[in-house]
């Protein structure tokens, strides 16, 4: 139990890294900087195997408890002088731990996060090699690691609310880190302001949460959620688990605030690869699982849920078609299948969305990764129309992209084949027509997918090549220590897959199973209470092993076939000025998706406040000038009417002080006491002397007087 | 030297009142600070020489508030030396007559 | 007229209590050139001793082993031209050595070399010596003030500052031995030097040894002070080379300056014969009542024969190792001749009456020769102090020092 | 012991004493003032012997001459008396405390002439050797309220004297 029970090491090590790069990091050498910050990120994935093994062990003694490991009270005291009223009117200590959490949830997470983390700190080695500000980089890193595992091991929504914080502002930092490009520094700003909004909503929905359940604990409350006491579509709960879905929104780049994401690839690769891809952006999922228990008591919230992950999968896959800057493709593809985690959360397949995260990360972090590798081939290159014919010259970034490509098109037995599938099928499955919709979104996002990531691998890796002479001449596969996580994250995508081999496939499905304690209780709830539920999922699933299933597999399959085969029409032969499919058949469609749909420039013209028409601002900040003007003129301009008149009287009243009351009445007094009383003033004239002359003829006088009296 | 005759108290108390004097015309005629309390010192030996003139007469009392006097001596010469700093100090000068802050 | 003088010689008196001015006035020249030759003899001693301190030889020339040296220094000085800043204030100027060295010799009126031997004794004998002696810091004062430059102005403000604040911790010191003097039956105590030492004798103990270590820490304090007194190393400040190139006396020269020296050495003698009466026994020969009776009387009455015989006995050791060479004849005689005057007063000391009567006076005197040889020994072994740790010494270690040696003294004194 | 020669020396301290005070009030060089002053009060010392209070005199010299003057001499080297030297010495009402204070000397005279009468003849005896003794007796004794006062006074001017010397406190 020695990893268990020093589970609170796990985020410290990361920490105890950015902590030494922020004091010494300066004077340190490179190779000092790669040992220690990648020395401690491996000694956190090793300790958090270590853990979950041991937690195995745990679990199977205790009937599948989450493990809980509380260091001591962070924020409130246990004497009750920080009590408040809920909504029930008793009342409960605000009590915040610093308590870690460990279940089959958060270890999933646990284990990706730190072991993609660690193959993309060594990739960063090779990566950042020849780039300023070294030492900064790791440590802004591990800095991140740090925030990101108290994010998942927190046992509270606050301890979560804290590296939720971190990671933002790590997020904010690494897009920066080229704070010398002004683009790059306004993405940073972009991406912390936006998850601002969303981190609006997590707090809000926090506070509702303490208020409604009185504690912030995960264990508290879902405890008392499962207990029975609250309603289906209680309207309280509904609405923190909306509130909470706008934070979720904000973290993970879901519509309406999805827009900081793309611009974020402005950062250096591998943080595209961890933040912006493997883990972070994954923070809404864990959030949004964590609190399941909460979220199958507000259907409409669920339904949001859902309709809003759909619209995004198939929102983001769309604009992904037409871009050419390689990152900002994968960038859109990975909005889109963010958004297919949330649809899977919606339709109540938690666990399936959490296999897509788990598949996700590794074939995404994949994609960035070897993207990096073509852009460090490139010399910086981002555009794919200046790239292609680059398979044989660097093969094991060829190689290992396509693995990646095949696995998020969904290609059999690719890791994102299952997890995709099980998402199509879940959704279909669920109830009422209306989730009929929702899977074609899917399996139409799907097909987009797959041509758009084929058209990626077509352009960059075949045809003809299109780059500058000078860049072709110094193309160059990268070092080991990048080409290394590759294959190590290559044979992830392909193998991750094979934990959710589905029933209907002949296998067992252990990763449901795995999180059965996390998830299965819910479906327990709902079967034995005989309500409308959208879902049942564990049960269900047995049960529907019908040839449904197997048809909707091979549509799914034959989507990702029709994407690769028009992508192979278009683009397999590229040459200079190639043209693009869909500009030539609908050219104001090409635009409009080559725009991004023109959301950008609506936000800045409805909040912003760019824009302008003459001398009218437009939009929020517009209305702000316009009350800002009534205030200044009008209402500024009425009290300082009342000022001046109230100055004037002053000055009238002041002129008859100064010189009827003072002047005449007390001055005048003066003025004639003082030639009177001359004589007095002999008495005290100021000069010491004077004194003792006036004593010693005193003396004289006394003197005389008793002798010659 | 005997025609002067025996000297007598009273000899003590004229030369003690001499010195008193002297005192009393440097206390109020000079300028500057310093001189003043010196005259003030020579104001107190006159006093001094006053008390032990008569104790050859009534015995040791005035001897012993003699010793009173130099003791009180001392402290005003303390304290009255240290406000002639802080006052030169302040005002770069020693002379009595400049002290003019409280005359209106 | 022989009367007259064998009457006082027979007496056990000093001038002052027989009254008679002519015996006062051929002890004040005895002590008067008795402390010019000291002086002379101390000068010369302490250019050889620290010279032997520092592995050299010191002067050598003028005499047999430099012995003339402090002669051939007095005429160089005297001979040497009297220079007066223009600018300085020349009576003040003038009136300065003088001060000091009237301050410095008119504390030997009541030094008592031996029960008679003392030009007076006064009712307040240590008050006066304390009084007088702080009488020389005027003259520094004067001698810093009226040079009108700045290195003696400086050190004559750190040397007042340094004497008046080590003044009372040498008060305090001397109060607790007065104090010390009132332990008979009677309860009255004493200020009268020769009191001060016959207290000693009647409590059978030198204070130095009184309520071991109240004694012992209160001489300390006495001699640490004492040093500071004088203006010697290491707390030689005031006429610190490096700094103030000679302190006070920076723009005197020839006659004036060998007043200051004079003063300076007899001071220091001053003040070691104050710490000898006070705590060391004064003129009492060591072990009076362990080693009592008429013949350790006697053996003790001929310690001084025997040093003079000793010393005559080392110049004719020297004049056996003179060069032989022609050239070095003089010297040779010369050094016989000074043993052989060495060996002649030996023989003088012998005579009983006189064994009887000056034995007092060696035994005062060989006391305060180690108080002189201390010094010379500071002087060639400690660095000077910093003006702040020097002031730190007296006021925050010295003076609570001596204040509970009084307290405590006081206590002792009524217990025991 | 017997003073000798009392007249003479009476005459020649008194006439020492009287110089120094004028001298005092008259020198335009405040350290001249001081030195005058210490001539006298060793002069004053001289007579308090004859007095028969030689305990008294011993504290004049050390308290007086040694202690209080060094402090005079230090705080006039501390003012500078280049500037004092040059002004007008005496104010401008020296001529009226100057006839004052004649006529207050005059007065004693004439009291000390019109009330000669009042004085005792016989002289108290003083034992010289007991002087310290008896002084003391009487300080802690009749008179150790005052002694305990004056220590008072004396511990309220050390802290006077710091408070108003120390540049700040």
């Amino acid at each position: 139990m020695f990893f268990l029970d020093h589970i609170w090491l796990i985020p410290l090590f990361p920490a105890f890294g950015a902590a030494v790069m922020f004091f010494f990091g300066r004077k340190l050498q490179k190779q000092t900087v790669s040992i220690v910050c990648v020395g401690m990120v491996a000694l956190s994935f090793l300790w958090a195997c270590g853990a979950v093994w041991q937690y195995q062990g745990w679990a199977e003694a205790n009937h599948h408890q989450p493990f809980q490991k509380v260091m001591f009270t962070w924020l409130g005291t246990d004497t009750g002088h920080m009590n408040y009223t809920t909504h029930d009117g008793t009342l409960a200590p605000f009590q915040a731990d610093a308590g870690f959490l460990l279940d089959p949830l958060s270890a999933i997470w646990l284990l990706f996060v730190t072991g993609v983390g660690l193959l993309i700190h060594i990739y960063s080695t090779g990566y950042m090699a020849h780039e300023g500000g070294y030492y900064r980089f790791f440590g802004y890193l591990n800095l991140f690691m740090f925030s990101m595992l108290t994010l998942i091991m927190g046992n509270n929504y606050a301890l979560m609310f804290v590296g939720w914080e971190g990671v933002g502002l790590c997020s904010y930092l690494l897009i920066g880190f080229y704070f010398h490009r002004p683009a790059a520094s306004a993405a940073a700003n972009k991406a912390f302001i936006v998850n601002r909004i969303g981190d609006a909503g997590f707090l809000l929905g926090m506070f509702t949460i303490a208020w409604y359940f009185g504690s912030l604990r995960y264990v508290d409350v879902n405890l008392l959620a499962r207990s029975g006491h609250f309603n289906i579509g209680d309207p309280i709960i509904t609405a923190a688990t909306l509130l909470l879905f706008v934070g979720a929104c904000g973290k993970s780049a879901q519509l309406p605030l999805y827009v900081w994401l793309p611009d974020a690839m402005e950062g250096p690769t591998p943080v595209s690869a961890l933040i912006h891809a493997a883990t972070m952006v994954t923070a809404g999922v864990y959030m949004v699982a964590r609190s399941n228990a909460l979220f199958v008591l507000a259907p409409t919230s669920m339904k949001t849920v859902a309709i809003v992950g759909a619209l995004t999968a198939i929102f983001a896959a769309s604009i992904g078609l037409v871009q050419n800057d390689i990152k900002r493709v994968l960038a859109y593809s990975t909005v889109s299948q963010l958004g297919y985690m949330f649809l899977a959360l919606g339709v109540g397949a938690f666990a399936a969305g959490v296999f897509h995260v788990f598949t996700h990360a590794f074939f995404k972090a994949l994609l960035f990764l070897g993207a990096g590798s073509v852009i460090h081939a490139m010399s910086g290159e981002q555009d794919m129309r200046n790239m292609g014919h680059l398979a044989k010259k660097i093969p094991t970034t060829y190689r290992t992209i396509l693995i990646a490509t095949l696995a998020i098109a969904g290609i059999p037995p690719f890791a994102g084949f299952f997890s995709k599938d099980e998402i199509l099928w879940q959704t279909w499955s669920s109830e009422g027509g209306a989730y009929r919709i929702l899977w074609l979104v899917g399996f139409i996002t799907a097909l987009m997918t797959a041509f758009y990531m084929f058209r990626l691998v077509f352009l960059t890796f075949y045809g003809k090549p299109r780059m500058d002479h000078e860049v072709e001449h110094h193309i160059h596969e990268s070092p080991k220590s990048m080409t290394v996580p590759l294959v190590v994250l290559a044979v992830c995508a392909v193998c991750a897959g094979w934990l959710g081999w589905p029933h209907s496939l002949g296998g067992s499905n252990r990763f449901e199973h795995y999180l059965d304690p996390v998830f299965a209780r819910e479906a327990q709830v709902f079967q034995e209470e005989g309500k409308e539920a959208q879902l049942v999922a564990g049960e269900k699933e047995e049960k529907h092993t019908n040839p449904l299933e197997y048809g909707l597999m091979f549509l799914s399959v034959a989507a990702a076939g029709v994407g690769f085969g028009l992508a192979r029409r278009y683009y397999a032969a590229a040459d200079k000025g190639y043209a693009e499919p869909i500009e030539q058949a609908a050219p104001p469609v090409y635009r409009t998706l080559q725009n991004k749909y023109y959301v950008d420039e609506a936000y800045d013209y409805v909040f912003t406040g760019r824009r302008k028409i003459g001398d009218v601002r437009l939009g929020a900040m517009g209305l702000g000038e316009a009350s800002s003007w009534v205030d200044a003129k009008v209402i500024d301009g009425t009290v300082n009417g009342a000022g001046r008149i109230t100055r004037l009287s002053g000055k009238i009243s002041s002129w008859w002080d100064k010189w009827i009351i003072d002047g005449l009445l007390v001055n005048g007094l003066a003025l004639i006491t003082h030639p009177l009383s001359w004589f007095a003033r002999l008495l005290q004239w100021g000069l010491v002397q004077w004194y003792a002359l006036v004593m010693v003829v005193g003396l004289v006088g006394f003197v005389a007087y008793y002798a010659w009296r | 030297m005997e025609a002067l005759g025996q000297i007598s108290t009273l000899h003590y108390l004229v030369l003690a009142a001499a010195l008193f004097v002297l005192g009393v015309i440097g206390v109020l005629t000079r300028r500057n600070v310093v001189i003043i309390l010196m005259s003030i010192e020579l104001i107190l030996n006159a006093v001094n020489l006053n008390l032990l003139a008569f104790s050859r007469l009534y015995g040791l009392h005035g001897q012993v508030f003699s010793i009173f006097v130099i003791t009180d001596a001392a402290a005003e010469a303390a304290v009255g030396l240290g406000i002639i700093i802080a006052f030169f100090r302040n005002k770069e000068t020693v002379n009595v007559d400049e002290v003019d802050l409280m005359k209106w | 007229m022989p009367d007259f003088l064998t009457a006082y010689l027979q007496s056990n008196v000093t001038p002052g209590e027989a009254g008679s001015a002519f015996w006062a006035l051929i002890y004040v020249l005895i002590v008067f050139a008795g402390i010019s030759v000291a002086v002379m003899a101390m000068n010369w001693l302490e250019r050889k001793a620290l010279a032997h301190f520092q592995i050299r030889l010191g002067p050598m020339r003028v005499g047999p082993h430099g012995l003339l040296q402090p002669i051939a220094d007095a005429i160089k000085l005297l001979t040497k031209e009297d220079i007066v800043p223009s600018a300085a204030d020349k009576f003040v100027f003038w009136l300065a050595p003088l001060i000091i060295l009237c301050a410095s010799f008119t504390t030997y009126i009541v030094v008592p070399f031996g029960r008679a031997h003392a030009i007076t004794d006064l009712n307040i004998g240590i008050l006066f010596m304390l009084g007088v002696s702080s009488l020389s810091v005027l003259g520094v004062v004067m001698a810093g003030w009226a040079s009108n430059s700045h290195y003696p102005l400086l050190g004559a403000l750190r040397s007042s500052a340094q004497m008046v604040s080590y003044e009372i911790a040498m008060g305090l010191a001397v109060v607790s031995a007065v104090l010390m003097t009132s332990l008979n039956p009677s309860g009255t105590g004493t200020l009268s030097m020769i009191g001060i030492v016959q207290a000693q004798e009647a409590q059978q103990t030198w204070f130095v040894f009184k309520f071991f270590p109240l004694g012992f820490i209160a001489l300390g304090v006495f001699a640490i002070a004492m040093v500071a007194e004088t203006n010697r190393a290491p707390f030689d400040l005031p006429e610190a080379e490096s700094e103030l190139t000679a302190g006070f006396h920076t723009e005197y020269s020839g006659l004036r300056w060998s007043l200051f020296m004079l003063g300076e050495y007899a001071a220091m003698i001053a003040v070691s014969s104050i710490a000898v009466t006070l705590w060391l026994g004064g003129w009492l020969r060591p072990f009076p009542h362990w080693l009592a009776g008429q013949s350790w009387d006697l053996v003790f009455s001929l310690f001084p024969g025997l040093l003079f015989l000793g010393l005559a006995a080392i110049a004719f050791v020297g004049v056996g190792r003179m060069p032989k060479h022609p050239y070095f004849k003089i010297q040779t005689a010369g050094l016989a001749g000074f043993g052989a005057v060495l060996g002649l007063i030996g023989v003088v000391l012998f005579i009983p009456p006189v064994r009887d009567r000056v034995q007092d006076i060696f035994w005062f005197i060989a006391k305060v020769a180690v108080f002189m040889y201390l010094y010379i020994w500071y002087r060639a072994t400690f660095p000077r102090y910093r003006f702040d740790q020097l002031m730190k010494v007296g006021w925050k270690v010295l003076l609570p020092v001596a204040l509970g040696v009084l307290l405590l003294t006081a206590v002792a004194g009524i217990l025991f | 012991m017997q003073p000798v020669a009392t007249t003479f020396f009476f005459y020649l301290l008194a006439g020492l004493a009287v110089l120094g005070g004028v001298l005092v009030i008259t020198r335009r060089n405040a350290v001249h003032s001081a030195l005058a002053l210490i001539l006298t009060l060793l002069s004053l010392a001289g007579l308090y012997l004859m007095l028969y209070a030689p305990f008294v005199a011993g504290v004049q010299i050390i308290l007086y001459a040694g202690g209080i003057m060094v402090l005079f001499l230090f705080v006039i080297m501390l003012v500078s008396i280049e500037k004092s030297q040059k002004e007008e010495q005496f104010n401008k009402l020296w001529l009226v405390g100057l006839l004052a204070a004649i006529a207050l000397g005059g007065l004693f005279i004439g009291v000390y002439v019109k009330g000669k009468a009042l004085f005792p003849e016989a002289k108290v005896v003083l034992e010289e050797g007991n002087n310290t003794q008896g002084i003391a007796d009487y300080l802690y004794g009749h008179y150790l309220f005052t002694f305990e006062i004056a220590s008072l006074l004396l511990l309220v001017a050390i802290i006077g004297a710091v408070v108003m010397a120390k540049k700040r406190i």
